[in-house]
């Protein structure tokens, strides 16, 4: 059982880092990724997302923990960005490794929820020189409340 | 000047800084004190939490932090 | 909308095609992926995926039409392997953007179910110097009965 | 010999060949009548399915072929 968590405040290649996990699981049938990026989204030209540093990355540990031992995945990895981004840019790859393709895609599923509505980051974005605090979205939540 | 408090998210926006120092002992009704006007109203509300050294209080009006001690005001997280 | 179909008799690279899939949907928020490669299984030394010329790939595009419209996503790719494979080779690919993650990954999990139980091809199985053909599995079935 | 009869997965090892070439025109008597032993039971069995030119029958008695048409014996499939 393999556990990969980083929380990087420079920019990351999600297809690069997809290969090296595949690498690493060769011999299992199935890896889900999900690659999470900043949207383009009318006059957003970028975002901050801040974090914690006593609370976010034990907070995603805990997190891909969870994941491997709820649906038995062999592998887990979780990289998730702070700082300044710009549309396009990725913000979160989560991909998990299995023998199995339900498992696999469930284990992934789950962690962008818990990772979107239940991880500590804060979001803001900038519209020509504000910066506007991005609250919580109820889809979020009731994402989460899937997993009982 | 012993208990280092850090504002997160927009709380830090509001404080116009990101860290203080205050006092120890520090509990609830020290907290409220040490946080005038919107700061203070923000630290309330139901929605913000409290961390000690990163560990979340359940019920924040416990909240007992000495000597070294970090308290980290939290807003609602949202998301990546 | 963009539909990206292929049915392949040759190696492919997973990594490499998530990569060109994610820079043609550059700006969508969400793209998840999923990978289905030979498993390390025992004595397994070899699988042949057949194919029907008139009926397999034709299939696979009706799949894809149908998750466009039914997920609303912005893209979807699916890549399957025909041909003898070895343990660690990839099978096949799906890939869906889209602007928001669930109807990525819901895309992806639909896809991949109608391709492992309702598309057009015939699995062996090579164990020593025997091909023994692959019986559908109840497991693909009662995963395809969730959509309804 | 103007139908082509082609036998897919695990149908093609009974039948010793992937295609074969038929009389038109052929319907399901026909197609049993030139489909011995055990490809014969084989065909009759409901999770064998019949596609002409790449099209499912619903019901497979009703295979009406001519003149180059291709009728496919289709086992159940079994996945990626």
């Amino acid at each position: 059982m393999s556990r990969d968590v980083r929380l990087l405040t420079t920019p990351f290649d999600p297809a690069t880092e997809i290969a090296a996990f595949g690498a690493a699981h060769r011999g299992f049938g199935g890896l889900c990724s999900f690659i999470g990026a900043v949207r383009l989204d009318g006059d957003v030209e970028a975002l901050e997302l801040l974090h914690y540093e006593a609370m976010t990355l034990p907070g995603m540990e805990a997190l891909a923990d969870e994941a491997l031992a709820r649906f038995g995945v062999a592998g887990l990895l979780i990289i998730h960005r702070a700082g300044i981004m710009h549309p396009g840019d990725p913000i979160v790859l989560v991909a998990a490794a299995g023998r199995h393709r339900r498992e696999a895609i469930e284990a992934v599923d789950f962690a962008m929820d818990h990772l979107k509505s239940d991880s500590w980051f804060w979001k803001r974005e900038l519209r020509g020189v504000h910066w506007t605090w991005i609250e919580p979205r109820a889809q979020d939540h009731s994402d989460l409340s899937r997993w009982g | 000047m012993a208990v280092r408090l850090v504002f997160l998210g927009k709380l830090a926006d509001l404080a116009g800084v990101g860290e203080r120092e205050v006092s120890a002992p520090l509990d609830w009704a020290g907290l409220l004190a040490a946080l005038p006007g919107p700061l203070g109203e923000a630290a309330r509300q139901d929605r913000t939490r409290i961390a000690v050294n990163g560990a979340l209080l359940a019920d924040k009006t416990t909240l007992q932090a000495g000597e070294g001690d970090e308290v980290a005001l939290l807003p609602p997280v949202s998301g990546g």
